[in-house]
């Protein structure tokens, strides 16, 4: 029994070795993100926007880099959502194979483990929806090889709180979050030094567990704090559930959340609960920008796309612009090449910046919920 | 002689049973004494009181002078008192060398440290233990299956090896439940002797819970008979055979088990 | 006091969920003595089939409804035949019942999510969601249509277990076994009986769950609550599984709203932990003492 | 083949063993099933991370050497797991299973509370102290000091609780105080898997420490065999680098993974070793073992021959 499984997984790791042969032509590039458990909807989303936007560049002939035309190939790992596949997966990825660069996670928690594996291996990684500071800065210090495409945290927290503020005039909110989820932690803190500095109060700060399906007891209790906005920073199952279990304890406070929200299930499990609500999101959906890839997308994969699949749109562009710019295709230059890149996004206008390599300046899009339908209310920055 | 183990007004209730009322006898250092009585009549919850299973509901236990009501069983075990089971009860899973040497425990005294650098003090001891486990196989005609699964072995000599584990930890005071169910008149006789053997040779008091007349008649010097959690009569077989009381409580049950 | 009442509200219907769920354990418990962790696997297959009956097979919900049970039933027996009974043949010890019920269940999750999708997915509005308001307070109608059909499905439930024949064969075998065997009770087809009757129950289960709070595969994680509360009220005793899963959902409720949402489960599992100790076989499990 | 890879999933393979040999004392020689050893994990994933996190760093350690944060969070482990056991060791069966339960979810939810130690967003910036021979070290001194704990009396009263509680107790071991120890013991390397964990993830996060990974290390134990140091190591080595080899499956492995559970549970449920150590002592004992089975036959089957002849 043990020989049989000894010797099953010494084949089975062998053939894995032989699988990628070296033709010199291909420049390979790695995904990882989650094709199984609960975020995998949008894991498969970003592979699949990967793979197409990789087929099109090679139907297109391929990149010249360097004076030579090179195609792309992507091999993509499930890392499961969980940090500790993470890091075997990129160890695969940078080590076996052998990719120049890596795009994903789609989770911060995914993405800061992966660092010294990068650092080592001289890979760059662009992150698509990795929102967490941290991930691309320790301590004050850049990390060389971790890029993003999306805004952070304490941005995305500070436009929700100056937008209702500003906007909304709420000078009360209420904030329920996830306590086990980091994106939430992160947004609630963000959301909350903010809408205080601004001069509002946060009349209750209630959480519940990941994986919590009943929120009436933290609802009930903002209920009775009579908040003018509620901030809902987590991802749009409990938001549609929690907004529901909200009318129907009579809350009829204005609901606010952040880049978790945009998603059709929202709209069709929410319904009414969610009409009137705002989110913070990373585009418009209605750009114009947007809507040649919206369709591609469509025509090839019979759905529409996630909001994940914007970003990982960007992130291939962004790399193939580091890789033009590097002059070949070796992750060490592509890294240092994608530092001060500045190009123009479907989602915006991303500038690395070489002290954060985070895009800075990006924008980020408030979204109304009228009719079931997003509607956007304006490119909002926060000061 | 002395009063090995001395029982006074012992009681035990469950709920609203009575399992055990206010029965009072000594066991004489030395002494092989005999436990009978017709089905529940309270014997294995006397055993289960005396080696601190349960918690006696009221009275007193003295084992050489010294009250151990209220201890753990594991105190009373290495204050010498020990039992075997009415339904068996080994290390299943380990060798008949292996349930001996464990029991054997209480004759070493190497700490954790000294277990996990493999000092000499763990080294000498432990082969003492070996060598006191194998003496044990070898008295009790255990040897030749030393290395056999517990549970493989035969019925009768599980008993035997439940016995010679017992005597591992060097009681002074040995309670048998029932040492010779499932087993045919001629090992019954076999275990008869033995069980005076054992008391001769290793110095020790036993009390044992017998059903076989023929044993409890022929190793006991003295009888205490139980019926429905009292105490009916003492003294020896002769005297306890011809009472009145007792034969009434053994025909009344031979007929209770007749109808069943 | 309206807040207090509206919390006791929320509490009782949180409970009634988690009760539904603790029954299908505690009725496996109270025979095969271990955990089947297999159970919140069947529920969230019960809510699949509830789901698909409505949707691909346009049933009315009666039928719906008895689909999915009849369906988690076949689950139930399925899983105590391929994954329990050749541990049962050769009276291998609890843990390995546990451990081959953990492979149950992430084989059931996982191959939901490997058919199916892992995306979420909504009832269609079978009762009309809208509130019955009495003053300030709000009762959902479909809280309390669970809870009658909860209270009727468990009275059903112990009036089977004690009028029928096979229920006292149920009764019997739940405090021996083995004697069961002896005296000539089928106790394979008591065991069968037992995990059918728990599928079923795991399909209302399933159902309910999945109009109150949406299909997904991961809702047998949530089961996890209901082991707790049926811990709570005793291992092996319904009443108890019912009791302790109202009392959690209220314990629950009440530390989330009076004293701290972020500490909530902290503070129910010290309350479990507290009851355990003072009474270590639950509120009102069986208490034996081990006979030598 | 890449080594970088290897190296990695081997590493985590060491990490998992340390954890595993230790639940192995509680669950495989002492009978005790917990569901919340991710929670001595975490203890010691935390406490180690703090001791040796640099003090310039958020969230800022003490900056102190590696192995000071391998005692630290190993003996802070072991210290939380005798005040749980205080509380739950008298509990039976299931009941002590929930209470283990709920403490592994207990310490999560204090992590994910504490802002001082990053809350739910973790841990960035461990240093990388988890080297490859460090876990190999660390392997070796666990499986020797399990090794000689197990023969030892002290390992032979625990086998003893596992194999009968109230004769154990008859045979005069205190039974309560080796489960105690065997709890400390398997809290102390669940502890110290902790730590090298956090130092080779450079990041932790309290939902690294779940229920879900509590149960996979009792799965590790159980499909090495109870009562099998060998066994646990095997089980680590196969277990770990399992969902590697199925990764070719995608969606389906985890499928296969509870298939396999089952199978084995089914097909043997003794385990891949099945109480058997692969040890040349270990192998002559269950030699002996099996020699003396087929002469006991032997002779109970001259003895009713005899019998007939009669």
């Amino acid at each position: 029994m043990k020989k049989l499984l000894f010797a099953a997984l010494a084949v089975a790791l062998v053939l894995a070795g032989c699988g990628g042969g070296g033709k010199s032509d291909v420049v390979k590039v790695g995904w990882l993100g989650a094709l199984t458990g609960d975020q995998a909807v949008w894991g498969e989303n970003e592979l699949n926007t990967v793979k197409m936007l990789f087929e099109e560049y090679n139907a297109a002939g391929g990149i010249e880099v360097g004076g030579k035309k090179y195609q792309l190939e992507v091999i993509g790992y499930d890392n499961k959502g969980d940090p500790q596949e993470s890091v075997n997966v990129t160890k695969r990825l940078t080590g076996q194979d052998k990719v120049v660069a890596i795009i994903g996670p789609n989770s911060s928690g995914n993405a800061i483990p992966m660092a010294p594996i990068l650092e080592k291996a001289k890979v760059p990684d662009i992150a698509t929806v990795a929102t967490n500071p941290k991930v691309t800065v320790q301590d004050g210090k850049v990390k060389p090889y971790n890029f993003r495409v999306c805004f952070i945290d304490p941005y995305q927290g500070a436009v929700a709180a100056g937008f209702a503020y500003d906007r909304l005039n709420a000078r009360t909110a209420a904030i329920l979050y996830d306590v086990g989820d980091d994106y939430s932690q992160g947004l609630r803190e963000f959301f909350k030094v903010n809408f205080e500095k601004k001069g509002g109060t946060i009349v209750a700060d209630e959480s519940f567990n990941s994986g919590d399906v009943d929120f009436r007891p933290q609802l009930s209790k903002i209920k009775a704090a009579n908040p003018d906005v509620i901030f809902m920073p987590y991802f749009f199952k409990e938001v549609a559930l929690s907004a529901n279990q909200a009318r129907d304890l009579g809350i009829k406070a204005t609901l606010l959340g952040g880049d978790g929200w945009p998603s059709d299930q929202l709209i069709s499990m929410g319904g009414k609960a969610v009409e009137g609500s705002y989110f913070v999101n990373h585009l418009d959906y209605a750009d114009p920008a947007v809507q040649d890839f919206k369709t591609r997308y469509k025509a090839k994969y019979g759905k529409e796309t996630e909001l994940n699949g914007f970003l990982a749109h960007d992130a291939v562009l962004l790399f193939v612009e580091g890789l033009k710019k590097a002059g070949k295709p070796n992750g060490e230059a592509i890294a240092k090449a994608l530092e001060g890149i500045d190009i123009q996004g479907i989602t915006g206008r991303i500038h690395i910046s070489p002290e954060t390599h985070n895009p800075e300046g990006k924008d980020a899009a408030i979204e109304k919920i009228v009719n079931g339908q997003y509607v956007f209310q304006e490119k909002y920055a926060a000061q | 002689m002395a009063a090995i183990l001395h029982i006074r007004d012992l009681t035990k209730k469950f709920g609203g049973l009575t399992a055990v009322d206010a029965v009072s006898f000594d066991v004489s250092e030395g002494g092989i004494v005999g436990l009978i009585g017709p089905n529940g009549a309270g014997k294995t919850t006397i055993f289960n009181l005396i080696t601190g299973v349960y918690k006696p509901t009221s009275g007193s236990i003295e084992f050489r002078g010294k009250s151990i009501v209220g201890l753990e069983p594991f105190r009373i075990a290495d204050m010498g008192v020990t039992r075997t089971f009415q339904n068996i009860r080994l290390f299943k899973n380990l060798s008949v060398f292996d349930n001996v040497l464990t029991a054997c425990h209480l004759n070493a005294n190497y700490s954790f440290a000294e277990a996990i650098l493999r000092l000499p003090r763990f080294r000498t001891q432990e082969k003492a233990l070996t060598a006191k486990a194998e003496d044990l196989l070898g008295i009790m005609g255990l040897l030749g299956y030393r290395d056999l699964i517990a549970n493989n072995l035969p019925y009768g000599l599980q008993r035997r090896l439940e016995i010679v584990r017992a005597l591992a930890l060097n009681p002074s005071l040995l309670l048998l439940d029932e040492p010779a169910a499932g087993m045919n008149p001629d090992e019954t006789e076999q275990l008869m002797r033995l069980i005076g053997r054992i008391r001769n040779d290793f110095k020790l008091s036993v009390l044992v819970i017998e059903h076989h007349m023929d044993l409890i008649m022929g190793v006991c010097e003295h009888i205490v008979v139980l019926n429905f959690g009292e105490k009916i009569a003492q003294g020896t077989a002769d005297e306890v055979s011809k009472n009145p009381q007792v034969i009434e409580a053994y025909l009344g049950t031979s007929e209770e088990a007749a109808d069943a | 006091m309206v807040q207090f009442l509206q919390q006791l509200i929320n509490g009782l219907s949180i409970g009634s969920v988690y009760a539904l769920m603790a029954v299908g354990y505690s009725l496996v418990y109270s025979i095969m003595n271990f955990s089947n962790f297999a159970h919140g696997g069947v529920i969230m297959l019960g809510a699949y089939f509830g789901f698909f009956s409505l949707t691909l097979l346009k049933l009315p919900f009666a039928a719906a409804f008895l689909l999915a049970s009849v369906g988690t039933f076949f689950v139930a027996i399925i899983v105590e035949r391929v994954a329990y009974k050749p541990l049962r043949e050769r009276r291998a010890p609890f843990l390995y019942f546990i451990i081959s019920a953990m492979g149950a269940s992430i084989l059931l999750e996982n191959l939901v999510i490997a058919t199916i999708g892992p995306t979420f997915r909504t009832y269609p509005e079978v009762f009309s969601k809208a509130l019955i308001e009495l003053g300030p307070l709000a009762v959902g109608r479909l809280d309390l249509i669970i809870f009658l059909i909860s209270a009727v499905s468990l009275t059903l439930l112990i009036l089977f277990i004690d009028k029928t024949k096979l229920g006292k064969a149920i009764q019997a075998a739940s405090y021996n076994v083995k004697a069961c065997a002896l005296m000539g009770v089928n106790t394979d087809r008591v065991i069968l009986t037992v995990f059918g009757l728990g599928g079923f129950l795991a399909g209302i289960a399933g159902v309910f769950f999945g109009m109150k709070y949406t299909v997904y595969p991961q809702i047998g994680n949530i089961t996890t609550k209901s082991f707790i509360a049926a811990v709570f009220g005793g291992l092996g005793s319904l009443p108890g599984a019912v009791l302790g899963s109202v009392l959690l959902g209220v314990i629950e409720t009440f530390v989330a709203g009076y004293l701290s949402s972020q500490f909530r489960d902290l503070i129910a599992f010290v309350i479990l932990i507290a009851v355990l100790v003072l009474r270590p076989t639950g509120i009102m499990g069986k208490v034996t003492e081990d006979k030598a | 083949m890449d080594w970088t890879y290897i190296q990695g999933i081997l590493m985590l393979a060491g990490i998992n063993m340390i954890a595993v040999l230790g639940l192995s004392l509680l669950t495989g020689f002492t009978g005790l099933f917990s569901f919340g050893h991710a929670g001595f994990m975490a203890i010691g994933a935390y406490v180690g991370a703090w001791i040796s996190a640099s003090p310039a760093s958020t969230p800022a350690g003490l900056g102190l050497p590696f192995i000071l944060a391998i005692v630290g969070g190993g003996a802070a482990a072991g210290a939380v797991s005798y005040l749980i056991g205080r509380i739950s060791l008298n509990l039976k069966g299931d009941y002590f299973c929930i209470a283990t339960l709920g403490f592994g979810e207990a310490i999560r939810l204090i992590f994910n509370n504490v802002n001082r130690f990053g809350g739910a967003r973790g841990w960035p910036g461990v240093p990388g102290k988890s080297t490859f021979v460090a876990i190999l070290v660390a392997d070796v001194v666990a499986v020797l000091f399990l090794a000689n704990l197990v023969k030892s009396r002290h390992g032979r009263n625990m086998i003893a609780v596992r194999e009968e509680e109230l004769a154990a107790q008859i045979a005069g071991i205190d039974v309560f105080k080796y489960k105690m120890i065997s709890l400390i013991i398997s809290a102390v390397y669940a502890g110290v898997a902790g730590v090298f964990f956090a130092h080779y993830m450079t990041f932790i996060q309290p939902k690294m420490f779940s229920l879900t990974k509590s149960t996979e290390l009792t799965i590790i134990v159980i499909f090495g065999g109870l009562g099998s140091i060998s066994g646990s190591v095997l089980g680590a080595l196969v277990l770990t680098a399992l969902p590697e080899v199925l990764r070719a499956f995608e969606i389906w492995r985890l499928v296969f993974y509870g298939a396999a559970v089952i199978l084995i549970m089914v097909s043997r449920p003794k385990g891949l070793m099945g109480g058997m150590e692969l040890t040349p002592s270990g192998i002559r004992k269950v030699v002996a073992e099996r020699n003396a089975l087929r002469e006991a036959k032997a002779k109970l089957l001259a003895e009713a021959q005899s019998g007939e002849e009669d």
